[in-house]
């Protein structure tokens, strides 16, 4: 059509203009990979909330991606009392010490108390329960030894490069930790 | 001919008929899919709407069947009921659950039957796209250019339009910038290491300043003493608990103030002023120093008769005593009655005359002259050196005569001079008298000083209204800093006295109330029946009240009300009480009194 | 398809602008009503509500506070008065000694975390070192470091009669009864069924032991919420005590968490959870409250404990001076407050 | 199906805090379940999957020129990287990773995810846009429910064209500075792959996946941050799309073939009178750069302030300044009540790391407001650069190479064999010819 427009000589220049901002890209991009890889020890991290900062404020629950939430509790038996008057399980103030609902703090009843002998109980956590509401970690903490206590469950866990609940904890608990070590369990000892 | 060309290529172009067959077919299934999602993402939308867990498990009928229980609680039916309605609900959200997650992956199946059935429709309706004949504009790129040049430029200007906006729009809510945070926090170190300071070695500590009665209204301005053993009774008639009793030697309206054993009161008259120190063991006169010629000039006061020229309270910083008199003059001594230095800041032009205490802060003498009208422009704020009672600091204030006492308070570690006016609070830094805040709440004439009692500051505008104020923040915090206020038998003349739990007010004619200082809800009040010029001070739990007449009156600093304790002094009392550990001093007109804790007599002086 | 209808004309842009408006604000409006909907971040419909079980009907609260003092180490455990008034804090590794008025008189140092402390008649201070006792004269001179008694030995409680010393052993659920010069002389209160005795409950440590003016001593069951009186050689005398949110009962799962005794006889009773300090008769019948719960504002809120290193979260503890004060030592705020009886 | 993973510090169980009871019928404690995270295998078979799709996607556009493969390929990306891996982590997301690790020295960036952020931008250095054209599952979402592809009209697309490099400046700031990963927070998609999420998200995808059906890959083209980095990759490739490997007979069908808008026609060299004026232009333009680049650092700044309180601990500082000197409250805590408890126990911390991230913030509010200037800056330059062109091309930048014009070419239907080359030679005169053409 326009037989005159094209002129070798502009052409090669732009090939080399081209070329030269090619080699500087790659050259960017490789001094940014040395940069941070550099830094980079890390294998893959995941979602973790710290139990010693967590305040059990219930974003677990409400703000997960996921329609039920991740975050579950779970339970150190060795720092557990075996009371009888669980306070993670009872209502601050109960009518009986039985398994009535009527009793129990749990809103979708996912503690279960087993009797151990006299006077101990034992308390386990259903997962398929939990809704990681805190609410029976808040009984256990204010009253008792802390034994229950949140966590993120890695088999429902999606991994998001950024957790929604991270954004709004209150207690500025959760944090990326190493995959391979994925629980911050509370054991801790002196 | 063309459209022959691409036959080929456009998906095997079914024969007329039954191409539209298989259409219809397909734009049937995309209606149908299409319809389907729709009506399950509605659901799943009011699904997820109506369902939060927390209305699902924690509905208001179950709460309220557990308070239900709680008041009958040996009700079988009524646990019954509970079981079955808190089964009834974990089915419910577990339902919700499975609801949702079934839900979600119909929609999902949904959308990508209608997304098949749409694409199988086009390929089935797929025609050749023939370009049509070239417009024939004269300048294709350089318009297009041109069009493209201006909505890049409005796109930018609508992108800067909005940051500057929101900028703006968040700007003057932000916290406090990084630079002011910078400064709260650089100010810290140097204030939290204040014995440390270089200063600070002249003047004492404030746990020392704590133990003894350093000024009006006591060590912090709040009229609250540590001591946990002051007197809870006493008899001026048979002298049971009174440790001494001595004409007072002195005329004037300023209270005593004490320090390591040695009670100190300022006293005069037009021809001669004078600073007295007396025993706190016994009451016998240590010293006595005249206050004279500090000015060469004549001096041109007037000072009503009413208050006299000893209204202001003294104050010591644990090194000196300062004494301020109502002719401007202002004079230092040391604790053993050498005249350390004097300075004169009058004429003062008051009214009723002037009647303001002082205040120090480390080793300076915090000095407020308030006087004439607000126009006259002659109101000033000093920090002197306590040493030399050279200025360290002024700060003029717009404001007419007040009778309130400075006082110094630490605002999350940084030391805040509190000078009352009509109509501000200000807030000055006590280091260089920058002004850090004001308020507007305040009318008539000032005379309740400030009290600062659990990180709050209660502020008496006379008559009218009691305000507690956080003192904190920047500027004028009048809209967001005031806490509550409270308009209910307000002091005109006394000042707050609180603990930081309660606060305790008085009026002239003896109505006492007591407010929670967190929210300044009334815990009681009650009426004394007596005309009060002496603030109230607290003491032991105990609150202690003089009446003008004489009348003695102790009540529990409690929140609800109950009267320990009442006698009559044979006295008259406008100056108000000072407390070191089992001590009360007071200064009656015609005595000065030590009264002393009855059970303990013998066993634990006051000071050695 | 006409590949001029495929080019958005200015009316199509228009028209397909105005519908696109629409939608959004129809999205627009869904959403702003599905977040009104859904609760805030300033909400937890979680939380556990204990504000109810807060509140102290101020009809009971027989005592009034005439001071209060900050401790002067940190991690505070117990606190004891000696017979001179003084006051006794084991915190961190050291048992600081105060006057009445808050003043540092002294400072005991020891090698490992103290857990409590106790005052004899005649001045001798009994430090419980992690798992063993050490004496002191009143100067603060060491006397002497008593064996530990075993591997599990927790002690977090003592008390110091005219001959003998009892320590409260937390790990072994028992209390340890010692002469003055150290020897072990019974274990009391342990599980046996052929003393008919049920044993101690202690989900946590904070077993204490005190001794009573009848001779008995006190031992606060804390898992069973109660106290039990036992002779010094092991008997179980009687108890009292009921688990109960309310006033007159110990609530949560480890009370009451410390013991005082007033000259009388009569029991001061500290309780963690929700903090509060009240006062049995000597026969176990609740009188009255020293202070509620809501004095103790930084107790009170979970938000702020911590778990402590040692293992306790939160809590209060008592001691009673020669004039019938009771001090409570606030475990959270790291406070003294002295408690008088109102007139 | 979790696999339980026994606790193995044993012996760290004897040296508890404090002893629990002795059983005496013997009971043991459970020990508590930890089922382990996602693999770290499964990770570098990511980077596996990843790199093997970039390659394969060249091959299917470069050498293969198959639409039909890359639609293949499409939807295995989809399925494996959206819905299978949940979009997460995506070479879009990843960019913020890559600037919290150069504004975090602490921050330790996992090295799959620094392969999902280098992979695709250094295959596009040499092959342009490849990783949009059959491996990103936020394009082949968006590229598969493309039905009734408008056309954006030249002007508007040029100014929609600047908002990735907007967002791009946004979500690098806001991660650099450990505030929030933006990009992921409002990501549309996201929630379409989990099948789950706030429907706030929800909705927005859903309207977003209801224009592409109108409106090429909205997202690709007028969002996307990781496109606006492809982009200025791919404006340098290598290689590049080419409608034809042959001769261009300027049939303009590729023109009406490619729904986004990234076909250039032929352009001739302007004459020197208008060349003139279009110097003094560019000239002014360029004189205009410096002074953008100031402004939007000055509105930068300003911005930073407020753009500062999305960090959580600026925030905080903010709640506990505003709470100063109000009491404590007991009773039942809101996450804010409690989050304002943590900052007064060490509000000196709160507040010195407040001011010093407000401080970064300051430092990067400026940068991103340059950038922003420079953003427009340069656009304003490129309109009005004039490029003289002799065949219909796409633009190296803008071309997904997601191949649709290739099977509209006469030439590379002749070269595939489709239609004999005969009738190329007979239809080209009618095409070049003068408007009127026979649409039957």
């Amino acid at each position: 059509m326009n037989p005159g427009i094209s002129k070798p000589s502009s052409v090669t220049r732009r090939q080399f203009l081209r070329d030269g901002a090619r080699a500087a890209g790659l050259a960017g991009l490789g001094g940014l990979l040395g940069l941070v890889a550099e830094r980079s020890t890390a294998k893959g991290t995941v979602w973790q909330i710290d139990p010693q900062k967590c305040v059990r404020c219930g974003n677990c629950a409400l703000y997960c991606v996921l329609e039920q939430s991740a975050v579950k509790c779970v339970h150190a038996y060795a720092l557990c009392g075996y009371c009888q008057l669980c306070t993670g399980y009872f209502e601050p103030d109960p009518n009986d010490l039985n398994t009535g609902a009527e009793n129990c703090l749990c809103p979708t009843s996912a503690i279960k108390r087993t009797y151990i002998e006299d006077p101990y109980y034992e308390y386990t956590i259903d997962e398929q329960l939990c809704i990681g509401c805190a609410k029976c970690v808040e009984g256990c903490h204010r009253f008792g030894n802390g034994s229950l206590f949140l966590q993120v469950r890695h088999d429902r866990c999606l991994n998001c490069n950024e957790c929604a609940i991270a954004k709004v904890c209150a207690g500025d608990a959760f944090r990326r930790v190493p995959a391979d070590q994925p629980y911050l369990l509370k054991t801790d000892t002196f | 001919m063309l459209t022959r060309l691409f036959q080929v290529e456009a998906a095997s172009p079914p024969r007329q008929s039954g191409g539209e067959t298989v259409l219809l077919a397909w734009r049937l299934t995309a209606w149908v899919a299409g319809v389907f999602s729709l009506l399950v993402g509605i659901t799943l939308l009011v699904e997820h709407t109506r369902a939060k867990p927390n209305d699902l498990l924690q509905p208001p009928q179950l709460i309220a069947a557990k308070e239900q229980l709680r008041l009958d609680p040996t009700n079988p039916q009524l646990k019954q009921d509970i079981r079955e309605l808190d089964w009834r609900l974990r089915q419910r959200y577990f339902r919700h659950l499975a609801l949702m997650g079934f839900g979600v992956h119909l929609l999902a199946g949904g959308v990508i039957v209608l997304v098949l059935a749409m694409m199988q429709a086009a390929r089935c309706r797929k025609r050749v796209p023939l370009p049509g004949p070239k417009a024939a504009i004269p300048h294709p790129a350089a318009r297009f250019a041109a069009r493209a040049r201006w909505a890049v430029a409005a796109c930018g200007i609508v992108v800067g339009s909005g940051l500057f906006v929101l900028s703006r729009a968040l700007g003057p809510n932000l916290p406090t910038p990084a630079a002011e945070l910078d400064k709260l926090l650089a100010t810290r170190p140097e204030e939290s290491s204040s014995p440390g300071h270089p200063q600070a070695a002249d003047a004492a500590s404030l746990a020392e300043l704590r133990q003894n009665w350093p000024r009006f209204l006591g060590a912090d301005g709040n009229s609250f003493s540590p001591s946990t053993n002051a007197p809870a009774s006493w008899n001026p008639q048979t002298g049971a608990g009174i440790a001494w009793k001595v004409p007072t030697p002195t005329r004037g309206f300023g209270s005593p103030i004490v320090w390591a054993g040695q009670v100190f009161l300022s006293g005069g008259d037009a021809r001669q002023r004078e600073v007295i120190c007396l025993d706190a063991q016994t009451g016998k006169i240590l010293w006595q120093q005249p206050v004279a010629s500090v000015s060469d000039r004549p001096d041109r006061t007037e000072v009503p008769d009413s208050t006299g020229y000893a209204a202001p309270t003294m104050a010591t910083d644990g090194r000196r005593v300062y004494a301020f008199f109502a002719n401007g003059d202002c004079a230092a001594f040391t604790l053993a009655g050498q005249p350390a230095w004097a300075r004169n800041f009058g004429p003062l032009k008051n009214p009723y005359g002037h009647a303001t205490s002082l205040a120090t802060w480390r080793d300076r003498l915090i000095l407020q002259l308030d006087q004439g009208e607000s126009e006259d422009g002659n109101s000033k704020l000093y920090a002197l050196d306590a040493r030399t009672g050279q200025t360290v600091w002024q700060r003029p204030r717009k404001t007419g005569a007040t009778w309130a006492t400075p006082n110094v308070i630490d605002a999350e570690g940084k030391a805040q001079v509190i000078a009352l006016s009509v109509p501000w609070v200000i807030a000055y830094a006590a280091a260089d008298g920058a002004e850090v805040w004001r308020a507007e709440c305040l009318n008539g004439e000032i005379a309740p000083s400030p009290a600062c009692a659990g990180g709050l500051l209660f502020v008496a505008s006379p008559s009218e209204k009691l305000l507690a104020i956080r003192p904190s923040g920047q500027g004028d915090i009048t809209q967001t800093h005031l806490l509550w206020t409270w308009e209910d038998s307000i002091p005109d003349v006394t000042s707050p006295a609180s603990d930081g739990e309660l606060v305790f007010i008085l009026t002239t004619s003896g109505m006492l109330t007591c407010l929670d200082a967190r929210d300044g809800k009334k815990q009681w009040e009650h009426d004394l029946e007596m005309e009060c010029h002496a603030s109230p001070a607290l003491a032991a739990g105990r609150l202690y009240l003089f009446g003008q007449k004489g009348t003695a009156v102790v009540v529990a600093a409690a929140r609800e009300f109950r009267e320990l304790f009442r006698t009559e002094m044979g006295d008259a009392f406008h100056a108000s009480p000072a407390f070191v550990q089992d001590r009360m001093f007071l200064r009656g007109m015609t005595n000065v009194w030590c009264v002393r804790t009855i059970n303990e007599a013998g066993k634990e002086g006051a000071q050695p | 398809m006409n590949p001029a209808e495929s080019i958005l004309t200015r009316r199509r842009f228009l028209v397909g602008t105005a519908r696109a408006a629409g939608l959004l604000a129809a999205g627009g409006s869904t959403v702003s009503w599905l977040r009104a909907a859904s609760p805030g971040r300033d909400a937890n419909p979680f939380a556990l509500d204990v504000e109810r079980l807060q509140h102290t009907d101020p009809k009971l609260i027989h005592y009034e506070q005439v001071a209060r003092f900050q401790g002067c180490a940190p991690d505070p455990r117990r606190i004891a008065v000696g017979p001179d008034d003084r006051v006794y804090i084991a915190a961190a590794n050291a048992v600081t000694i105060l006057d009445c008025n808050g003043r540092l008189i002294s400072e005991i140092a020891c090698a490992a975390p103290v857990r409590c402390v106790a005052v004899a008649a005649e001045g001798t201070v009994y430090v419980g070192v992690k798992d063993h006792v050490e004496t002191f004269d009143r100067t603060g001179q060491r006397l002497a470091t008593w064996p530990s008694s075993g591997r599990r030995t927790w002690l977090t409680g003592l008390a110091a009669g005219e001959k003998d010393v009892f320590a409260a052993d937390s790990g072994n659920r028992c209390v340890l009864r010692y002469d003055k010069a150290g020897k072990l002389l019974g274990r009391i209160a342990e599980r046996n069924k052929d003393r008919h005795l049920p044993g101690l409950v202690v989900p946590s440590p904070y077993l204490d032991v005190k001794l009573a003016p009848d001779g008995l001593l006190r031992v606060n069951n804390t898992g069973r919420h109660r106290v039990e009186a036992y002779t010094v050689d092991g008997d179980l005398e009687f108890f009292w005590g009921r688990p109960s949110a309310g006033i007159e009962g110990f609530c949560g799962c480890c009370n009451p968490v410390g013991l005082a005794l007033l000259p009388d006889g009569r029991h001061v009773t500290c309780e963690k959870g929700l903090p509060r300090v009240k006062v049995y008769s000597p026969k176990g019948v609740f009188e009255s409250v020293v202070a509620g719960t809501e004095t103790f504002y930084e107790n009170a809120k979970t938000g702020a404990l911590k778990t402590r290193s040692d293992g306790l979260v939160g809590g209060l503890d008592a001691a009673v001076d020669s004039q019938q004060r009771i001090y409570i030592l606030d475990l959270v705020a790291n406070d003294v407050r002295i408690m008088q009886r109102k007139a | 199906m979790a696999l339980l993973w026994l606790l193995s510090a044993v012996a760290s169980l004897a040296e508890q805090r404090f002893p629990p009871p002795d059983f005496e019928g013997g009971h043991q404690l459970p020990v508590t379940t930890t089922p382990p995270a996602r693999a770290l295998t499964l990770d570098y078979l990511d980077v596996g999957v990843l790199g093997l799709s970039l390659g394969l996607a060249i091959w299917l556009v470069y050498r293969r020129r198959s639409r039909k493969g890359l639609i293949v390929l499409s939807i295995f990306s989809l399925l494996y990287f959206g819905f299978w891996r949940h979009g997460c982590v995506c070479a879009i997301g990843s960019l913020q990773n890559v600037a919290l690790a150069l504004g975090d020295r602490s921050y330790a960036l996992p090295l799959a995810v620094l392969a999902f952020f280098v992979l695709p931008l250094a295959v596009a250095i040499f092959a342009g846009r490849i990783f949009c054209a059959g491996v990103c599952p936020h394009g082949a979402l968006q590229d598969l429910v493309l039905l009734k592809p408008l056309k954006v009209p030249p002007g508007l697309e040029a100014a929609l064209s600047v908002l990735p490099f907007l967002y791009l400046g946004a979500g690098v700031l806001f991660a650099a500075t450990g505030s929030a990963f933006i990009i992921c927070e409002y990501d549309p998609f996201v929630p379409v792959f989990r099948l789950s999420g706030r429907a706030l998200m929800v909705l927005s995808g859903a309207a977003l996946l209801g224009l592409s059906i109108f409106v090429g890959r909205p997202y690709c083209r007028f969002l996307c941050p990781y496109g606006a980095l492809l982009k200025l990759a791919a404006a340098v490739a290598k290689w590049r799309v080419r409608v034809t490997p042959d001769n261009c007979t300027q049939c303009r069908l590729c023109e009406a073939s490619c729904p986004f808008g990234a076909m250039r026609e032929p352009q001739a060299r302007p004459g020197t009178q208008t060349h003139a004026r279009d110097r003094r232009r560019l000239g002014w333009l360029l004189l205009l750069l410096p002074l953008l680049l100031a402004g939007g650092g000055w509105l930068g700044y300003r911005f930073s302030a407020p753009a500062s309180r999305l960090h959580p601990t600026v925030s905080l500082a903010d709640l506990l300044i505003r709470a100063q000197g109000s009491p404590p409250k007991i009773g039942a805590l809101t996450p804010d009540d409690l989050a304002l408890e943590r900052a007064r126990q060490a509000p000196q911390e709160i507040l010195a790391a407040a001011a010093a991230i407000q401080r970064r913030f300051a430092i990067g509010g400026w940068i991103f407001g340059a950038w922003v200037g420079l953003v427009f800056g340069v656009k304003l330059i490129s309109v009005s650069v004039h490029r003289p062109r002799t065949d219909y091309e796409p633009d190296s930048g803008d071309c997904f190479a997601c191949a649709r014009c290739f099977e509209y070419c006469p030439n590379e239907l002749v070269r595939r064999g489709v239609i004999p080359a005969t009738t190329l030679t007979a239809a080209a005169p009618e095409i070049s010819g003068p408007p009127g053409l026979d649409r039957s």
